[in-house]
Parts: C-alpha cells; structure tokens; sequence
C-alpha cells in the first residue's frame, strides 16, 4: 500500500507548488511578467511569520495574517519601485529587474538575519491520521484545503468581480483600459497584492511542513512553481493547482518507482512532454490568433 | 464645451503637432479632417491624456485637463473610440461592453443601455458570448463603438470609426452619431471619409502636415475648391 | 489561375466560409466584397496557408495547396497584406521590405558570414530593387524610418509594397484602402492598375470603398454569412437587389463611399 | 583599473610591521553559512594572535573574499588576494568545488593554502604540493560510520539517504556502503535526493517500508534536520548517523526531538575539557554570542596551522612557508594535527550523540 | 544611386574597425607584458570575453530571433564537457576539441529545437529551461565526467589571444549574419512570425539556423572557458547561470551586438570592483541591476551599434537620437 502513501506525498507536496505557482499564474496572466522575486517574497513571508510569531508568541492564524500582510505589501513596493517605471519597455527588461529583486531579496534578507536556516515554530501540533490505506497529518490536509479554497476565491474574483474584469482589461490593452476609466496602477498593485499574499500563505505552510526556513528557500520551489503554472496553462487559475500537484505526483512517483537521482530530469521532461503535445499547458486553449 | 490651445506634441524630434488650437461647443459635431500623418490621431490622443503634450493647455467642461491622468478623463464623460478599435480581444463581446460601462454608477441603468447598444448593432448581440478577438473586423469597430456608448458619454472622440466598414454600416454608422449627437452628446470625428463627415458636421478642421490650415462651417469647406480637391477626391 | 473549389471553412460551430467556389485568371483584378464578417478575411487567410479549409480544394495553376504552409505558397507566389496592419514594426521601412526577398536570395549562410563578392552583389541588386519598390509608392523618403514611426496609411502602403517584393504572381490585398482619404485612396486605384500592368500579376481585391472596388475590377465576387451570393462585373453587381439588400444599402454603395 | 596601488606595499622587506593571509569561501549564495562560519573562526583566531603581539612582531591582516562557492569566482578571488592583496598563504577555499579551482593555482604562484574544510578526496591531489587541508576526507567518515555500525551497534540492515548533487554527501555514502556491506551489512535502501530539496516523504515512505536499523544521512545539518523530523514522521525509528556536517548548535533547533538519540563523526567534541577546546568554545562565544559550529572550529584550526607555519618557518616566502607546513604538529580544537603524504591531516574523530538537545562524547575513533 | 557613394564609406568604416580591433589587442598584450595588467586583472578580461560570447550567442538566439533562451549554461555545459573530455581523456588537441564541443552543442540544440521551437513565447523559454536543468542533472549522474565531484585535470588552454580572437569573430560573424538575407529573415521572426509566413520566410528553418548557430557558439564558449578554469562541476551551469548570461545580453541591449559586448564586460568587472564591500557585495549588485534597468530600460545600447557613425555624426553636431523616440509609445 505503499502506493497510495506516495500519492499523498506527492499531493501533499503538489499542494506547496500549487500555492506558489497561483502566484505565479496572477501575475503573469495580468502583466505577462515572470515574475523570478515570487519565490522570495515568500521566503520574506515566513521570515515575516517566523518574526511575528517568535516576538509575540502568535499562534497559527494571526502568524499566516502577518505573513500574508507583510508579503502582500512587499509585493505592492515591489511592483511600485522596480516594474512601474518598466511597464512600457520591453517584457524582457522586466524579467531582468525581477532577477536583480530576486537577488536582492536573498541577499538583503541573508545580510539581515544571517545564512544558516531557522527552525519554524510548531505553530500548529501535527496530528497524523491513519486511514488504513494511508496516512495524512493536519498539516497536509490544511494546506491542500488552503490551495483548494484560494482557487475558488481568485477565479471567483477573477471572473466575477469588476476589479477581475478590469484585471483582465489591463492584461490585454493598458491603453485601451485607460480609455475605459481603469485605473492601471491600481488594478496591477492589486494584482501584486494578490499574488503576493498568496507567496505569504505558501510561505508559512511550507514553513509549517518543512519546519525550516532561510533566505534561499525561495529559489528551488520558487522554480518548481513556475514549471507548475506553466504546466497547467499559465494565467489560468485552475490550472494552477492541477499543474502543481500534477509536477508533485510525477516528481513523487518518480522518486519512489524509479529513480531518486533522475528525479528532477523526469519531472522536467514531463513538462516538456506535456508542453509539446499540449503546446499551451494542460488548461491552456490553444487559441489561434485571428489574422 | 472642449478647448484646445496652442497645442504642440512631439514624438522624440517630430514635431507632430504645432501650436493646434480647436473648440468644440457643447452639442455640436465637428469633424477634423486631414491626409494620413497629418496629426489628427495625435490630437485626439492628447485631448484623453494617451500622447505627452509639450506645451498648451486642454480644458474640458472648464477643467483644465491637459496633465490630468487618461483614466480620469472617461468618468468625466470624455469618452474615446480609438483608431485600429482596441477591443479587449481575450475577453467576450459582452464583457467588453461591460467594460465600456466600468465608471459608471447607475447600475440599474445598465439594463436598457446594453438594449440600446444591441439595437443599434444587431450582430453584437448574436455574438455576445463570443471572444471579442475573434470577431470581423467590421463586427470588431462596431463593439468599439457599442462600448464607448455605454459610458454615456457627453463628448465623444471618434478615430476614424467608418474605417473598415461596409457601405451599409457606414451609413448606418453615420446615421447612428447623428443620432448620438441629437441625443445630447458633443462629437469630435476624424474622419478620411471626408464627404460623410463634412456632411453631417457643424464646423471642421483641416490639418496639415501638424498645422491647423482651415477651419469654419463644414457646408462651406465642402464647397472650398481646395478642400475638395485634397480631401474629398474630386 | 487560381481556382477555389467548394471550400468551407468552420470555426467550432460556426462557418465562416461554406461551399464557396472562386475563379481568378492571368492579370484579373477581382473584387471580394460583403458586409463585415462575410469572411472575406477568411478566404485570404485560406489561400495563403493561415488556415486549412475544412472542406474544398484551392487549386493554384492546378496544383492543391490547401495545407501547404504559409511560406511555401508565398514562395509559389501568392503574396497578400493583412487587414490588421502586421509589419515588422521595429525594423526599418527598407528591411520590412528586403525580407520579403528571403527566398529569392542566392548566397547561403556562409557567403553571407564571410562577405563573398556573390553577398554584395546580391544585395546591391536587392537595394535597388527595393529602393525603387519603395519610390512607386512615395515611400522612399522613409526607407531608414522604423516602420511602426509610420503613420496609419503609410503603413498601409508599406504593407502593398512588402507583399510585392515577394515577386507575387497573385496579388491579395486586404483592405489598401482603409486609412486613406479620398485623394489618397484615387492615386491607390492608379497604383493598383499600374501594379497588375507593370508587375504582370492578378489582384484579388477586398475593400469597402465601392469607388475603388467599381472602378478596378474587373469581375466582383460577393459573400454574405460565408455564401457567394453574386458575381459579375461592377455593372451587375451594382444593380443586383440581393448585394444592394445585404451590403450597399439603398443608395447603391456610391452614397456612402468616401468619394462620393 | 585600480588597486594597483597596493602593489607597491612590499612584503618581504624586512622593515613591515604586518603581513596578510588571505580567506576564500562562501560569504553569499547557498552555501554562505559555511563560508560565514569558517571566516568567523578564521578572524577569531588571526585575532587572538593579533592580541598576543602577532607572528615575530608583525600584525596579521586576514582578507576574507567570497567566492559563492563557485569555481570561477574562487579563481578570481585567489588572483586577486595574491595579486593585488599579496597575501602570503591562504585559509581555503571553503568548499571542494572552490578549492579543486584554486588549489592548482596555489601551487603554480607557490601560495600555500589550507582548506578548512575541503573533503573531496582529491582536493590535494589536483591541488598540488602547496594544497593543504585540515579536515579529513569524505570516505574516512563514510568507513568509520560503517566500522561502527557493524562492531559497536551491531547493525545488520541499513538505509542511506544522499545527496547527489553534493560530492560530500556522495563521498560519504559510498565509502558507508562499500565498506558496510563488506563487512557483512545489508543496505536495503540507497537513495538520494537534490540540492535543495525540502521534502523527503517519496524516499522516507520507501525507507520506512524497508525497516532498517540505522539510517544514514550524510549531509548538512541544515537538511539533516528535516530529513531526521520527516523521518520520524514517516514511522522510522532506525538509529540515524551522520557525519560532520551535522555539527551545529542549529542541529537541535532544527531537527527538535526527531535528532534525539542520533549519533555522528565529527572531527571534536565542544565539550571536550582538553583547553584548546574550551579556549575557543568561550572565546568564540564572547565574540561571536552564539555556540561555534565545526566550521567556525575547522577554519580556526586551519588560520592556526598556517600562521603556525609561517612562525616557524620565520619567512613570509611561499616555499618556506610550504615546507614548514610539512612538518605541522599542532594542538588544535579539532585533534592534534599533522599532515600524510597526501598533505590531508592526521587525527583522530569521535563520535557523539545527541541527548537532550547537547552532544555527549560516545566513541572515539583513531586515525 | 547613393549606393556608389556607401560601398567605399563602408569599406572605410570596416578598415578602421579592423584597425581599432588590432590596436585594442596589442595594447592589451604590452599592458600585460609590462605588468601593468596583473593575473587578477588579466583573468577577469579573459572571463569578459568569455562571457561576451556567451551574451552574443544568446542575442542571436533571443535578442535578434526573438526566441527567450533560458536554458543557456546547458549548451555551455555541453561544450565545456564535451571539449574537456576530448582534451583531457582522450589527448585530442585544444582547438579541434573546441570546435567539436561547439559542434556537440549545436548538435543537441537541432534535436530539442525540431520539436520545441514551434512553441510561442514564454513556453519556449520554459522548455529550454527545463532542457538545461536535465542536462545539468544528468551531469551529476555521470560518474566518467566526475559526477558531484566535477571533472578535474583539464588542461589550462585558453589563453588570452585566442579568446579574443574567438570573440572577434563571433562578433563579425554575428553582425554578418544580422546584416543579411538570413540574418534579416530572423528578424521577422523575432517582429511577427504569421506576416514573416507570409512574405515567404520559412520560420521553422530560421529558428533553427540561429538556435543551432547560438548553441554553437555557446559551446565554444563553453570550451574556452572549461580550458581557463581547468575544473568543471555540474552546478556550475544551473539556471542561475542561464539566467547571467541573459543579463548581459539584456543590459547591454537586447539586439545590439556592442550591446552585448558591454554588458559582458560591465558584469564580469562589477563583482569584482565590488569585492572590497564584501558582505554587501551582492546587495549592491542585485540593486545597480534594478536601477540600470530602470534607468536605461532598453539596455545600455538599446537596439543601437556603437559605430564609428556616432563620432563622425557627432562631430557635424548631427547626433539624432533615431531610437529614443521608440520608448515614448
Ligand atoms: N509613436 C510615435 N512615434 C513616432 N512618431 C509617431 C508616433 N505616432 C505618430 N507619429 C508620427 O506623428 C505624425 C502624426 O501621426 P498621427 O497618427 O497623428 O496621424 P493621423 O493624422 O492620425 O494619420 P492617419 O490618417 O494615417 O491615421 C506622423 O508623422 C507619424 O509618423
Ligand atoms: N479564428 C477564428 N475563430 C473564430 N471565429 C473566427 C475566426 N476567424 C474568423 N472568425 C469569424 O468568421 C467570420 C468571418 O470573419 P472574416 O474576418 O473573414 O470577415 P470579413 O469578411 O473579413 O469581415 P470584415 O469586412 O469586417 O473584415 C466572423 O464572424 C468571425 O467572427
Ligand atoms: C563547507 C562544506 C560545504 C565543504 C564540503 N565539505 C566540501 O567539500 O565541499
Ligand atoms: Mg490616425
Ligand atoms: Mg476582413
């Protein structure tokens, strides 16, 4: 029975992705930036957390509030500071601004609080379930159920509210958003602010499962995430979560049926499989351009 | 109603347009007519805050709006159907309408404004499900302008809006600004279909070359021996 | 020398093009008019290999080239420009158009990487061409302007000569006229009949300007909802209840062209 | 380009007052901890000679260059401590990768170097006559872990768990194996994982299915930690072994509860009474306020055995120097040193175990 | 017409380029033999030019194709190893070798260019991403090339005269291709593949031509650099790097073949101007990359060359900033 433990490792670590890459997708569905600083915006989440929670003894709620905040506006500056004033050159020339946020995220925050990792706080006391087939712990379910949720919320905002539409306006024309009265600012500070509390959440439930945070963490995950919203269609919210439990199944399954080693390779080969049969992701439409 | 003077805009070291003055009295059309590069997108850029203006000033409604931010211009009813139409391709016909109503407050309105928009434009409401994208492009400058209506504008610029359409809808077009026009909203047409225009227009502007080199009653200009043989291809 | 067969083209479920059949010989100039969406778009982006009709054959001197990829019908010579204005907009006015001329170049990569005499021939040759390409349609003040520094109707002449430096043998042009003024748009119509004298091609011709459409071609097809619903010379088709119902409007298309 | 000006110091001359070792290693990037600990140590040491008067009289300047752990940035950093610095000897490079770049480098300009930490086996070798290190290598832990399974925990069935992306990790796992199973073990599972990875659960699950008696971890206390919480998790109850790397106040913190019990190789014992042990424990706490880790000792021990060098060898020429490190014996935090052959040191390991959150001497092994 | 008037300016303009190239290099080598330009110095120039092949390569393939490679250290990686074991297994001559890890890297690049390149956009760049960490992890899983470990003892070839001379003619090259039928046909791609279709160009065949021409020369620059570290390790060529060897291109100006050259040079040498602040070194690093972009956000070239022109035009008073009127739409 082996094999469903390792299903649930895989969706349990699928759901980790999945948090990152809905940030990912935000962003990069509204301003068709990568942007490469996600992963450390939220290594700044759970450091944030880490913080809070140490200095005042917070329990789990009020620790993911403060991580959420703290990433949602450092996202906000970021994007007010290092991609506004790039907004109308070249997307290429964002991608690099992004790597230089990156790099300062990591290094700013190595300079301040030092390299060597911290232990995260038990915030939440892990239960494990056995379900005779498999076990599962609190920390798992809960961040499954978190991925779950936030899916729901962002495509209901998305598509439903008028802060979505005019999202959406944005991504496609600025100019013409303009014409209509959206204020472009707004709409992709809030984008940013979306995307950002969203690295907050996936900060502290990795700090929670892995119990262990530095001022790298960002960058592997960080990596992972995005081949994940890539995966299930970039820009697509749904596609998100499919994309990363999907990259966590495989690099899983790999692991455990065929080689440790290669596992990574496998995963990325996957993507690549996929990608060439599904040019757009999993979710994606192949939509043709009308000439 | 709109006052524009002594307007100059540049494009890096072009000079697109020099010292451009034009007013617009509440409930008139007037049309701005010119050969291709002539300048008249370039104005109607500057009057919604889309091009940097380098010196005059543009005031609406007695507002000086010259360096006021282009998404504060619409909810002030200074509304823009822009050249090459701009429709929101990835979102359908009818958000895109939608859209065009994002400023406005009057919620319960909404209802018989779309009901006026698809009855001028038939085909919009067929396709209201559609992906604006992947509309003709005809069926596209009809959502361009459906949108603009929809935020009930007061004055509304239009950039060139027969471009690409059907004789019918051409006339169905004109017949639908006229109308727009009798309805209490203030025009400013550019237009290369310059017969049409002058036809329906109180006053016009003829540019050229970034220069305002004539103005006055469209009847009479329509009759000028030189605007006739430069614009109206006779 | 081209004929199109019983072509249909579906998107999901709706047709855009269905059971259209179209003829074109040596040094034509044929009108395709409708009212907007018809699918005139459409048939153009079937003949030139942008899309793969779903049903029909497109014969081109009796060859099918129905799925054959868009660079090789242009290289068959079918050449076109596109209604929404599609330059190489950060390149310049003369590039836009030296790369039309891709195929026909006769040096390869390392004639080119080492800068062999048979390189600078070849493109002096090219510069000439291309120069006095770009003269014919007055744009050659503009040849070292990026292209997208055009304004909307230079652009659109741009588009003519790109399409015609690829030596088209057909010619399809989608809309020349949309941008232009009346004045601008009568030298077109010159230009235009000069093109299929000089440059010994046939013109497949969509526009709504019926001055220009009535006064050049030579026969005028007529699609509505994807049906051919007319053919004939400017005379019939002016006069034809169906077109005048579905596309010109009652005062027969001349009343609200633009040169009236 | 500037700097130039420091070409004009002169070294050799007899009337300086001061001379300068240089430090390569991780200060940015990944590994920066390991880098950040060995020039903590470095300077804590060069600072203790400083207070004592210096070498013969001559004030010692450490300048400590970052090298991302990279094998080109090292090599820069190596020219430019040599050319522009003119450092007399060098405290490195920190990790393998670095020091493999550097160390023949070393040789040609004849600068010695001794790497605090460098366990690829082949470091020295590649280096060169003037490539030194402190510490031992990655197979010596990996036979001493699988001497003392066999003989001392009386193990029959064992499972490794290593990095690939890390030769260290590699170093010591294969020399475990090899070693283990000749000596009659079994090693049921052999896995690895990546560089960075964070979530073991695919290869715990396997291990725990496997039921093994110890497991070994052969990495970084930064990953060790979590490895050994998940490993619990899973449902192992194995003994866990590790090597030096464990070594690190953060162990506990990290690893909580799940590193009870767990025992590993390491090069001292910071509880160790011997004074040279407990000399640097207290200094390195009252400069540093924090509990040193291995690398803090093995880069004090390494500016140690160099600076000893060039006092006894009364020259700050690289070939004196170098000939004068040939024959270290130094009383050193981690163990009397001496060099072999292989210009690697000689000393003994010991082996601790974790009990309540503090290390507790269990073995000792001898070189 | 003004064409009989061009050809002997242009023949001039290219003599006088030659010229300045001749004269950089040999007043580089006598700074060197006087001294004047120590190891330190003299290392971080050899890694410039390195790395200035690496950025051309890459602008080739992104900048003037328009196809975003974020896979790079990969085709590096192939000719780094590739050229290592021939030299140091197999006792094959350098500059053979070179050419062969050039050749590997190309090879591979027509293998995953056939099937990925008719990807658009970002998706493309996701696949040669993913390409360039498997080639990585298969590395370390290679035990004959080291593994972990890194594969040692390769011999210390590289030398300054032949890098710069490599990185002449890539750059002639490079410009070469640019200004030419091929060169100009991959330029529309990069502008706009359905009209590029359209006026006949065989976009397939072009994306490929420069992918394999950029992984080429990728690879050679792989080679020379595994002969000047004389040590190779797989993580050597991570994302990370893929993602240096874009900066350069980026900052120097996407398109600009002396773009490419200045942003090399200026990324190689800020590191190390920086080593003095030591433990804030990458800080200031990551924020001049920020500022500079925001500041120059077309790079420091933008899609300009830096020719002789810009003298000659300034002397008449005549600099017209043809390019800078492109950022204001
Ligand atoms: N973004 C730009 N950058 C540089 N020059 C521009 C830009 N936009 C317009 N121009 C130039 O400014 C001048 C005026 O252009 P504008 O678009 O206002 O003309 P127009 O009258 O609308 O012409 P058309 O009828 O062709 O649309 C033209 O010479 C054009 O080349
Ligand atoms: N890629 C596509 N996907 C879905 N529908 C499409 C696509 N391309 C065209 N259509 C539809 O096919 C119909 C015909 O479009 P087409 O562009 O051919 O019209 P047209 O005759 O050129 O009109 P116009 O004169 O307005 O340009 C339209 O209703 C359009 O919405
Ligand atoms: C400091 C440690 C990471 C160094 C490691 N022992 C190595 O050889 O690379
Ligand atoms: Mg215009
Ligand atoms: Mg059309």
């Amino acid at each position: 029975m082996q094999f469903f433990q390792q299903l649930i490792n895989g969706l349990s670590i699928g759901s980790i992705y999945a948090l990152l890459a809905l940030g990912y997708t935000m962003v990069y569905g509204i301003i068709g930036l990568i942007n490469f600083a996600h992963g450390d915006i939220y290594m700044v989440g759970a450091m944030a957390g880490f913080y809070a929670s140490k200095a005042y003894n917070l329990p789990f709620f009020p620790t993911l509030a403060i991580a959420m905040l703290a990433s949602g506006a450092l996202g906000v500056l970021i994007e007010r500071v290092a991609y506004r004033p790039l907004r109308k050159s070249p997307r290429i020339t964002l991608l690099i601004s992004a790597i230089g946020v990156s790099l300062l995220l990591e290094n700013g925050m190595r300079y301040i609080v030092g390299p060597s990792p911290k232990s995260f706080p038990e915030l939440i006391p892990v239960h494990k379930y056995d379900l005779g087939l498999f076990q599962v712990t609190n920390i798992q379910l809960l961040t499954f159920g978190i991925s779950i949720l936030l899916v729901v919320l962002l495509q209901y905002i998305v598509f439903r509210t008028k802060m979505g539409k005019a999202m959406r306006a944005v991504s496609y024309d600025m100019e013409a958003a303009q014409l209509m009265g959206i204020s472009v600012n707004k709409t992709i500070s809030f984008t940013f602010f979306l995307g950002s509390i969203l690295a907050g959440a996936a900060g502290i439930m990795v700090a929670l499962s892995w119990t262990s945070i530095d001022p790298y963490m960002g960058m592997m995950p960080g990596l992972k995430a995005f081949v994940s919203a890539v995966l299930g269609g970039i820009g697509i919210i749904p596609g998100a979560l499919i994309g990363g439990v999907f990259i966590g199944i495989a690099e899983t399954l790999t692991k455990a049926y065929i080689s440790t080693s290669l596992s990574d390779a496998i995963a990325f080969s996957i993507l690549i499989i996929v990608l060439l049969v599904k040019p757009t992701g999993i979710l994606g439409k192949v939509e043709s351009e009308k000439v | 109603m709109l006052k524009i003077e002594n307007l100059n805009v540049y494009y890096g070291v072009i000079h697109a347009l020099k010292d451009i003055s034009i007013e617009v009295q509440e409930g008139e059309i007037i049309s701005l007519i010119g050969a291709n590069g002539a300048g008249k997108s370039s104005t109607l850029r500057a009057i919604s805050s889309l091009a940097e203006v380098k010196s005059g000033t543009i005031t609406y409604k007695g507002e000086d709006i010259t360096k006021k931010k282009a998404e504060l211009i619409p909810s002030m009813g200074l509304v823009q159907v822009p050249e090459g139409r701009k429709i929101f391709a990835n979102l359908t016909v009818f958000e895109n309408l939608e859209l065009g109503a994002f400023t406005r407050k009057d919620k319960e309105n909404l209802k018989g404004d779309y009901e006026m928009v698809f009855q001028k434009f038939p085909i919009l409401r067929e396709r209201q499900k559609q992906k604006a994208g992947t509309l003709s492009g005809g069926e596209q400058q009809m959502l361009a302008i459906g949108r603009a209506l929809m935020s009930r504008p007061s004055m509304l610029l239009l950039d060139e809006p027969s471009m690409g359409l059907a004789p019918l809808i051409v006339q169905k077009i004109f017949d639908t600004i006229v109308e727009i026009n009798k309805s209490g909203t203030t025009i400013l047409l550019v237009e290369q279909n310059a017969n049409m225009a002058l036809s329906i227009s109180n006053r016009a502007y003829i540019l050229e070359t970034g220069k305002i080199v004539k103005s006055g009653d469209a009847k009479e200009l329509m009759n000028d021996p030189a605007v006739k043989a430069a614009y109206l291809g006779e | 020398m081209l004929n199109v067969e019983n072509v249909t083209m579906k998107f999901g479920g709706l047709s855009a093009v269905s059971q259209l059949t179209l003829d074109i010989g040596k040094n034509e100039v044929v009108g395709l008019i409708g009212p907007n969406g018809a699918g005139k778009t459409t048939v153009f982006n079937m003949l030139t290999g942008i899309y793969t009709p779903t049903e029909g054959e497109i014969k081109y001197n009796d060859k099918v080239i129905n799925g054959i990829k868009p660079h090789k019908i242009s290289s068959m010579g079918i050449a076109r420009t596109f209604q929404n204005i599609r330059l190489f907009s950060s390149l310049t006015v003369g590039d836009n158009v030296r790369i039309s001329h891709t195929n026909k170049t006769d040096y390869n990569l390392a004639e080119a990487l080492l800068r062999l005499p048979r390189f600078f021939k070849a493109e002096a040759a090219l510069d000439e061409k291309v120069h006095s390409l770009l003269a014919l349609f007055n744009l050659y003040e503009k040849r070292e302007e990026k292209a997208r520094n055009l304004s909307y109707g230079e652009q659109r002449r741009l588009e003519i000569v790109r399409a015609l430096a690829t030596d088209p043998k057909l010619l399809l042009l989608d809309e020349p006229a949309a941008g232009m003024n009346p004045a601008e748009t009568h030298d077109l119509m010159n230009l235009i009949g000069r093109l299929r004298d000089e440059f010994d091609v046939s013109i497949l011709l969509i526009e709504h300007d019926m001055k220009l459409v009535m006064g050049i071609c030579d026969r005028i097809n007529v699609l509505n909802f994807g049906k051919k619903i007319a053919s004939g010379n400017p005379y019939e088709i002016r006069n034809n209840e169906e077109v005048i119902k579905a596309y010109l409007g009652e005062k027969g298309g001349e009343g609200t062209a633009k040169n009236a | 380009a500037c700097g130039e000006k420091t070409a004009a110091t002169p070294t050799t001359a007899p009337a300086v007052k001061e001379f300068t070792i240089g430090g390569i290693g991780p200060l940015t990037g990944g590994a920066a901890t390991y880098g950040q600990s060995v020039k903590e140590g470095v300077e804590l040491y060069v600072k203790e000679v400083n207070a004592k008067g210096g070498i013969d009289g001559k004030t010692v300047k450490v300048i400590f260059e970052d090298d991302q752990a990279d094998g080109t940035n090292a090599s820069n950093a190596f020219n430019k401590l040599v050319e522009n610095d003119k450092v007399v000897g060098i405290v490195g490079a920190v990790t393998s990768g670095a020091a493999l770049a550097t160390g023949p480098k070393g040789t040609q300009s004849k600068i010695p170097m001794v790497s605090p930490s460098a366990t690829e086996p082949t470091v020295t070798k590649v280096g060169g006559d003037y490539m030194f290190r402190v510490c031992f290598i990655d197979s010596y832990q990996g036979v001493a872990l699988a001497n003392y399974s066999v003989d001392t925990l009386k193990s029959t069935k064992a499972a490794v768990l290593y990095n690939v992306g890390s030769d260290y990790s590699k170093g010591i796992a294969d020399a475990f194996k090899s070693n283990y199973e000749s000596k009659g073990g079994k090693v049921a599972e052999f896995l690895t994982y990546n560089d960075g990875d964070k979530d073991f659960s695919a290869q715990l699950t396997k291990i725990a299915a496997a039921g093994v008696d110890v497991l070994v971890l052969p990495d970084y206390y930064t990953t060790v930690g979590l490895i050994a919480k998940q490993a619990r998790n899973s449902g192992i109850d194995a003994q866990l072994l590790g090597g030096d790397g464990w070594e690190s106040a953060e162990l506990f913190t990290i690893g909580g509860a799940a590193v009870e019990g767990a025992r590993f190789v390491t090069h001292y014992f910071s509880g160790d009474e011997a004074a040279v042990v407990a000399n640097f424990v207290k200094q390195f706490e009252a400069e540093y306020k924090k509990a040193p880790d291995t690398f803090s000792a093995l880069g004090y021990d390494a500016a140690k055995v160099l600076l000893s060098a060039i006092d006894a060898a009364d020259s700050l020429d690289g070939a004196a120097i170098q000939a004068a490190l040939l024959k270290t014996n130094v009383e050193a935090v981690t163990g009397t040193l001496t060099f072999d052959a292989d210009r690697t040191a000689v000393k003994g390991a010991v082996i601790v175990e974790v009990e309540d959150g503090k290390l507790k001497l269990v073995d000792k092994v001898n070189p | 017409m003004d064409r009989i008037k061009k050809m002997p300016k242009k023949n001039l303009e290219m003599a006088l380029k030659v010229v300045l190239i001749i004269v950089l290099y040999v007043v580089l080598i006598s700074l060197r033999n006087a001294g004047m330009i120590n190891r330190y110095y003299a290392g971080i120039i050899n890694l410039s030019l390195i790395n200035i092949i690496l950025a051309l390569s890459l602008n080739l393939i992104t900048g003037f194709t328009g196809q975003l490679s974020l896979g790079h250290a990969g085709f590096m990686s192939i000719g780094a190893y590739g050229s290592a074991v021939l030299t140091a297994k197999f006792d094959i001559p350098f500059i053979p070798a070179l050419i062969v890890g050039g050749i590997l890297a190309a090879a591979i690049s027509l293998l995953i260019g056939i099937p990925t390149l008719k990807l658009r956009g970002d998706y493309f760049a996701i696949t040669t991403l993913g390409f360039g960490e498997i080639i990585r992890v298969v590395l370390v899983n290679i035990n004959y090339v080291g593994g972990p470990r890194g594969f040692t003892g390769i011999p210390l070839e590289t030398n300054f005269t032949l890098t710069f001379l490599v990185t002449v003619l890539v750059a002639m090259g490079i410009r070469n291709i640019i200004k030419s039928a091929p060169g100009r046909a991959m330029l529309s791609v990069r502008e706009n593949e359905i009209a590029a279709e359209a006026m006949g160009v065989d976009t397939t065949k072009f994306k490929i031509q420069s992918f394999m021409i950029a992984a080429f020369i990728a690879g050679v620059g792989g080679a020379l650099y595994a002969h000047y570290i004389g040590y190779l390790k797989p993580e050597v060529f991570s994302f990370t790097r893929s993602i240096e060897i874009l900066t350069y291109a980026v900052l120097g100006g996407l398109g600009s073949i002396t773009g490419s050259i200045f942003g090399a040079i200026f990324l190689t040498f800020l590191p190390e101007l920086l080593r003095s602040v030591s433990d804030l070194r990458m800080i200031i690093y990551s924020t001049s990359l920020i500022v500079l972009m925001i500041f120059r956000p077309q790079g420091l070239m933008g899609s300009k060359e830096l020719s002789l022109n810009i003298f000659r035009n300034s002397f008449k008073g005549l600099g017209r900033k043809k390019d800078d009127k492109d950022h204001i739409s």
